[in-house]
């Protein structure tokens, strides 16, 4: 907080210092001034280390764990960096063919995410776009805020039990089904904040210069909301990247299993290694990180349209 | 001095009024089939509301019918409800999901809303790799966050002893007491929640201007009074919002449960959502389950109508 | 244009649809060729899968049948088999199933009965416990309500490993401070004690476990002669021998590594292998295996394998079962090619012997003694001699997997942590327990 | 080229009446102002003609067609909207290019039109930019480029002026009357500012709470207003008003208030018994129309306080007993605050106070 009002006070001071103090004087408070701002910059700098320090650490502790060899491993206390570092770990999670969860949960993820997006972009648009009534739009929209909110388990074993009656559990398409309907609400809230954000002049100025309302919509709305859309298609990806409660009840085998219950499936009870767990539980980071370092600007939008939009 | 300039009426064509009415109110579905543009909207918004259905109303009904069930399918009445206020296991889940959440959701708001100033001063050099670092545990799956957590609390792999033993104090086996265990979840829910906290404060502040502050600096007030009485009005409907999403999010965790403590030692960790699936899979009880499930989406939709209340209200005064 | 607008969303719409009904794999081979058939197993992942795995190209050479091995998360795998009965799955023609689970695989319709559908008979080098443990209803003890039919008693699967929980020490310290093996839990307690020494550099803790699993704290109650249920499903475990179990759990935690209630089989192994841990409970096919595995192990050899502690002189060393057996799926559509498996699995002793080499854990007699494989293999005529007490089994009650888990295994951690005595934790536990099983008939 | 017709049109959101049974006939060829402040439905009665809003009741009819039910798009109208709405992502010479492209225009023909426009409106500099890269006038005629090169029947107009600077709005306006006179085609353009209506229109629809007030050429609007709302809101210094009433006094009669009598003419005199039996109405006179004298002779005296020199001229605020006038004089006026005026009223308009409508 103080960093916030840092800037204009200190305007206001050196306002009230010219004004009032001597030219030599001047320029000793100014060089005091300097130094504060300096020591001001390297306090926040240091917090946001910190910050940075308490986020990445555990990542970092967990993929150094993946290639330390047991005897590291039982060493106390722990070593910071490996001895006689190790791939056994990452060998045997590849062994469990791990790469095939890693594609089921692309499969499931991608196509999950397109899904939604399909169902999702025309309801917000006809709730944002379109003449519908404002009290209907208004129920549509609070109900679907609601929906957002529902805790997954609550919905989970209604789900499957209804799954089960039907035999459909254990498919990878009753995950994509079940992904894109979970994350519809979410995304058609989202969505709507950034339709409200394009003018709806430009639109209609479409329409006015002859194109029909799909056209408008393909050639003027989307391209003008695609950040947008995309930092949304990223955050609806990496939601269905972790989804773990719903995967729980609907996978069963090793043709649909995604990656969180494959990791949950490294924790070990029979098994020896924590290093076969890290591994896997560095493998599923990995691609947060990318997409955090790599779509950083398109992140921060989407991951704050929602409600801040 | 008065300006008379307004003398009334000025509308003058009172005379055009009679003869035209307001169009009668009709049912919003007669409105929505009348006209071919609504239909068409309608035809759009249908999918989402089908999956609206499914998703929240279809397992509303069917839980509605699971608690009134046993296992076997007979009816019981309300038995279910009333043994879940006698069931000690569900209460103690219960006040764990709520404790958690008081410890949490402030805890959360408070770094969140410290790292925000801190990344919004012009002291925080490159902001978007900032904000990116800071929000990866957002990005995390609670699994992995947990299965990470566990290794970092572990009492021979763990880092988190290292700093108290090199300080000479006596290493913590976090997971093996009660309190110890829920501080050491505590914190895993922080580390995990707390970026949304940062990034919805974060956005709330960005919509605060930059000229207010001026304004105030130049009505002579220090930079606390401006905190408080420019800032703190400006976020407060988001951090109402952060308030309550923080809430659901951290009653609903059970991903890093399952893979810190696995709701132990004893059962001083188990929160709502590990109980009910627990209930569900293990004690093999879905319908009384069910019951459980109830009191969760009653908390969920207390929270859950506040938020659109405040949503709504933000809209508005737009 | 509006039309042709509706139109491509309904095309979009059904596209979706089909696209995603699409996307997983075509169905199992065994449906596209009929000739060739692949029969499937569902397994949990680990050792169990890995000796599985080792002889499918073996048989395949024998049969011409092909086998695909699936091997599932340990922690949800309980979870999935319930999943399958519910959902009436044929997916797995085979279900590699541990043997508490019997009540729930029998009760959701999952388990063929393999006497009356293929004759299937009781080998003498096998253990008779080992067929009573796959045998429904069962032959003796509390039989759920649901199964008092009086019907004979038969096999709904073949075991494949021969396990059971097993007590550890470390024999090159008993001889050292001149102490013989532990006949009785006093025993136990009295060399604990003895060598004890967390301040020691490096540590040395009396005594070891798995805190945050039931299946250690249902081993001691047995080995008390304490249980869960009498033989009329009344519930025992506040009783005398149930309370002293959990009290003697308590003294014994005193003898723990820091956190070693939270400890899970992983960090227990690390603690023995790395030196630390005088003794304790464990099965003998993850853990002893890599007490035993001189490449990271600083114990191998020095190490004595023996049944579970008695409860006082001259009484029996009562251990417990952990049998994994086959079940043929009820669903299943080729299970005339799934006997077969089961067959050329139990009852060839070859094969047996060869699944042991693979890292299975064995369940014949001529193979628990096989010189080879004790060898590497220490504990394995121990093993059988633990086979021969008898064993107890986990109660026969859809239940009991539950209670284990989310009453029992917290009640013994919480009596770890040293939240609770062990007299509190065995009346609560009682009391939960009953509670649990009201209205339950199977 | 082609007529507008609005028959009846009545547009309610909701229970709030936007646009009142307005009848409009816009002849071809022509271009007509909607008038009146925000709010007051001119620019809904615009939507509805250009297909964006749907009437609640009434007629639109576009040369011989009745266009209610049909697209935008089937309509053929141009809109040029206050925000311009430019396609931001594409380069200008996209954006007018726009509408060509959605009529399968050849390309050579297309690139021939744009350049053209272009060149007629001096933004051929621009065409390889994005708008967001262009100045506010240069973005204005973008978006008149873009509603000119298609050719439509009706041009419509959302107050395209209101955001650029002053000085360039001048310009502008006479820029888009000497366009829709080259091109002949019908225009439809709406605005608050009756500077541009007044010197713009070949007709002007006046337009308040969803009412057409009154619709005539600029020049009726101004000296023949309907009503007191009309009076009131053309006109770059206001009409004054002086609310009082009608008497007779030695056998003339005279507008009595507080502060002035002012004599009435016989035959407004007579036509003001018909329409207002009851006297009161409120006089309403031009500041140009006041004349004055410095002499503290006459009925009809009064104070100026202020001096408000225009450079062409200077507005003089004059007071009495509460009232506030607005009187004209040359800039080199040698009045100060301070001096009394002796005042005279001779071409005014009276106002019905009842129903607000010219008397006359």
């Amino acid at each position: 907080m103080r960093a916030t009002g840092g800037r204009d006070v200190m305007t206001n001071e050196q306002a009230i210092d010219s004004s009032t103090s001597e030219q030599i004087n001047q320029e000793v408070v100014l060089a005091a001034q300097k130094r504060r701002l300096n020591l001001k910059k390297a306090l926040v700098v240091v917090v946001l280390y910190m910050a940075a320090f308490w986020t990445l650490v555990p990542m970092y502790w967990v993929a150094l764990t993946s290639v330390k060899s047991l005897r590291d491993l039982a060493h106390i206390p722990p070593r910071l960096f490996p001895t006689d570092p190790r791939i056994d770990a990452w060998v045997t999670i590849f062994e469990r063919r791990i790469l095939e969860n890693i594609v089921n949960s692309l499969v499931v993820a991608g196509f999950a995410t397109i899904f939604c997006l399909l169902v999702a972009v025309p309801a917000a648009y006809a709730a944002t776009r379109m003449r519908l009534p404002l009290r209907f739009v208004g129920i549509v929209v609070a109900l679907m805020g609601l929906v957002a909110l529902l805790p997954p388990i609550a919905s989970a074993i209604p789900l499957y039990l209804l799954g089960s009656d039907l035999g459909i559990i254990d498919e990878k398409y009753t995950l994509i089904i079940l992904y894109t309907v979970l994350n519809t609400a979410f995304a058609v809230w989202v969505l709507r904040g950034t339709f409200m954000d394009v003018p709806v002049d430009v639109e209609e100025a479409a329409l006015m210069d002859g194109d029909t309302r799909f056209g408008a919509v393909r050639r003027i709305l989307l391209p003008l909301i695609f950040p947008s859309l995309f930092s949304i298609a990223i955050l609806l990806f990496i939601f269905n990247w972790n989804e773990y409660i719903i995967a729980l009840y609907f996978v069963n085998s090793m043709s649909t299993m995604t990656l969180p219950i494959a990791i949950q499936a490294q924790i070990p009870q029979h098994e020896l290694d924590w290093g076969v767990v890290s591994a896997a539980g560095t493998i599923a980071v990995v691609p947060v990180l990318v997409a955090a370092f790599t779509l950083q600007r398109f992140l921060v939008r989407g991951l704050t349209f929602g409600v801040a939009g | 001095m008065s300006v008379p300039q307004d003398i009334s009426p000025m509308s003058g064509a009172d005379a055009h009024r009679a003869h035209v009415q307001p169009p009668a109110r009709e049912g919003i579905w007669a409105e929505i089939f009348r006209y071919r543009d609504n239909r068409v909207a309608l035809a759009l918004i249908v999918p989402s509301l089908l999956a609206l259905i499914l998703v929240q109303l279809y397992p509303i009904l069917y839980t509605g019918w699971l608690i009134l069930t046993n296992e076997k399918g007979v009816f019981i009445g309300l038995a279910n409800l009333t043994r879940l206020t006698s069931d000690t296991i569900f209460r103690g889940a219960l006040i764990f999901s709520l404790k958690m959440a008081i410890v949490v959701v402030p805890v959360s708001l408070l770094l969140g809303l410290g790292l925000a100033l801190l990344i919004r001063s012009e002291y925080a050099g490159r902001k978007a790799i900032w904000i990116s670092i800071l929000i990866i545990p957002l990005m995390v799956s609670e699994i992995v966050a947990g299965t990470m957590w566990k290794i970092m609390y572990h009492p021979t792999l763990g880092l988190v002893n290292v700093p108290l033993t090199l300080l000479g104090l006596e290493p913590i086996i976090w997971l093996m007491k009660a309190n110890t265990a829920f501080i050491a979840l505590c914190i895993v829910e922080v580390w995990r929640i707390s970026p949304l906290a940062f990034l919805l404060l974060y956005a709330g502040l960005n919509q605060v201007p930059r000229d207010i502050y001026e304004a105030a600096a130049v009505d002579g007030a220090t930079r606390w009074r401006a905190f408080w009485d420019m800032t703190i009005p400006y976020i407060r409907p988001m951090f109402s919002i952060a308030t309550i999403l923080l809430f659901v999010w951290s009653t609903r965790t059970i991903g890093t449960i399952a893979a810190t403590t696995a709701g132990g030692p004893g059962r001083a960790t188990w929160n709502l959502s590990w109980y009910i699936y627990g209930m569900s899979f293990q004690r093999l009880k879905p319908h009384y389950a069910s019951a459980a499930v109830i009191v969760m989406l009653l908390m969920t939709y207390i929270a859950g109508a506040i938020f659109v209340k405040y949503l709504w209200v933000e809209r508005k005064q737009r | 244009m509006r039309k042709i607008y509706l139109v491509a969303i309904m095309a979009l719409l059904m596209a979706v649809m089909l696209s995603a009904c699409q996307a997983p794999p075509p169905p199992t081979a065994a449906e596209a060729e009929p000739e060739d058939v692949t029969i499937s197993i569902i397994t949990a992942q680990g050792p169990l899968a890995d000796g599985l795995v080792a002889l499918i190209p073996q048989f395949y050479e024998e049969t011409g049948i092909k086998v695909a091995v699936t091997p599932f998360p340990w922690t949800t795998f309980f979870e999935k088999v319930i999943s399958l009965a519910r959902t009436r799955s044929g997916e797995f023609d085979i279900i590699f199933a541990d043997d508490p689970w019997m009540p729930n695989i029998v009760d959701g319709g999952l388990a063929v009965n393999l006497e009356e559908a293929y004759g299937a008979t009781r080998d003498p080098d096998v253990p008779d416990i080992s067929y009573d443990v796959f045998s429904w209803p069962p032959p003796y003890g509390p039989i759920p309500q649901d199964f008092q039919t009086g019907e004979p008693s038969q096999l709904h699967a073949l075991p494949i490993q021969g396990n059971v929980i097993m007590f550890y020490v470390r024999k090159d310290i008993l001889d050292e401070r001149g102490f013989a093996p532990p006949e009785t839990w006093d025993d136990v307690l009295k060399i604990a004690e003895a060598v004890h020494c967390p301040d020691c550099d490096p540590p040395f803790y009396g005594y070891n476990v798995r805190g945050t699993a039931g299946s250690d704290a249902l081993a001691l109650l047995w080995s008390l002669g304490g249980g869960i249920f009498d033989d009329e499903f009344n519930v025992i475990l506040d009783n005398e021998a149930g309370c002293a179990a959990l009290t003697l759990y308590e003294r014994l935690s005193k003898y723990l590594p820091p956190g070693g209630n939270t400890y899970g089989t992983t960090e227990m192994v690390a603690e023995v292998i790395s030196g630390r841990a005088m003794m304790g409970i464990g099965w003998p096919g993850d853990a002893y295996a890599a007490f035993e595995d001189e490449r990271d192990s600083d114990v191998a050899g020095k190490m004595h394998y023996m049944p579970l502690p008695a409860a006082s002189p001259g009484a029996p060393h009562v251990s417990m079962m952990g049998h994994w057996g086959l079940v043929l799926n009820a669903h299943s559509k080729n299970k005339d090619a799934a006997w077969k498996y089961l067959e050329w699995m139990h009852y060839n002793q070859q094969h047996a012997l060869d699944y042991a080499h693979a890292g299975g854990i064995p369940f014949r007699e001529s193979v628990f003694n096989d010189p080879d494989l004790i060898e590497t293999k220490p504990w394995f005529p121990a093993q059988f001699e633990a086979l021969m007490v008898p064993p107890k089994w986990r109660p026969r009650s859809t239940q009991a997997t539950g209670i284990s888990l989310a009453i029992l295994g917290p009640a013994f951690s919480a009596v770890g942590a040293g939240d609770m005595t062990g007299e509190e934790a065995c009346q609560q536990s009682g009391a939960e327990i009953r509670m649990e099983m009201e209205g339950v008939t199977n | 080229m082609a007529e507008v017709k609005i028959v009846g049109l009545t547009k309610y959101f909701g229970d709030t009446c936007a646009v009142n049974h307005l009848d409009l006939v816009v002849k071809d060829g022509d271009l007509v102002v909607l008038l009146g402040p925000s709010g007051c439905g001119k620019t809904t009665t615009m939507r509805c003609v250009a297909g964006l809003e749907r009437p609640t009741y009434g007629d639109i009819y576009i040369g011989e067609r009745r266009v209610n039910d049909l697209e935008p798009r089937e309509r053929d109208v141009a809109l040029v909207f206050q925000s311009y709405a430019l396609y931001p992502h594409f380069t200008a010479f996209d954006n007018i290019a726009y509408p060509l492209r959605l009529r399968k225009t050849p390309k050579e023909e297309i690139n021939r039109r744009v350049t053209d426009v272009a060149e007629l409106l001096g933004i051929t500099h621009t065409l390889e930019r994005q708008p967001g890269l262009c100045s506010g006038g240069e973005q204005q005629r973008i978006a008149l480029g873009r509603a000119i090169v298609r050719e439509p029947v009706v041009f419509l107009m959302d107050e395209p002026l209101s955001n650029i600077d002053a000085l360039l709005r001048v310009y502008m306006r006479a820029e888009i009357k000497r366009l829709q006179h080259e091109l002949g085609t019908t225009m439809i353009y709406v605005t608050h500012d009756q500077v541009e209506a007044m010197t713009m229109a070949d007709m002007i629809a006046v337009m308040n709470q969803g009412t057409l007030q009154q619709l005539g050429t600029p020049g009726d609007i101004y000296d023949v207003p309907a009503n007191n709302f009309v009076a009131r809101f053309v006109g770059s210094t206001p009409m004054n008003f002086i609310p009082g009433r009608l008497r007779q006094k030695d056998s003339q009669t005279v507008h009595e208030s507080d502060q002035f009598v002012i004599p009435v003419g016989e035959e407004m005199a007579v036509r003001a018994s018909e329409m207002c039996p009851d006297g009161k109405c409120t006089l309403g006179i031009r500041p140009e129309d006041i004349r004055f004298t410095m002499s503290d002779e006459g009925r009809n005296q009064a104070q100026v306080f202020l001096l408000e020199p225009l450079g062409s001229e200077t507005i003089l605020d004059i007071e009495k007993e509460g009232l506030l006038l607005k009187a004209k004089d040359v800039a080199t006026t040698q009045i100060r605050p301070g001096n009394t005026l002796s005042l005279s009223f001779d071409r005014f308009h009276l106002f019905d106070d009842a129903t607000g409508q010219a008397i006359r």
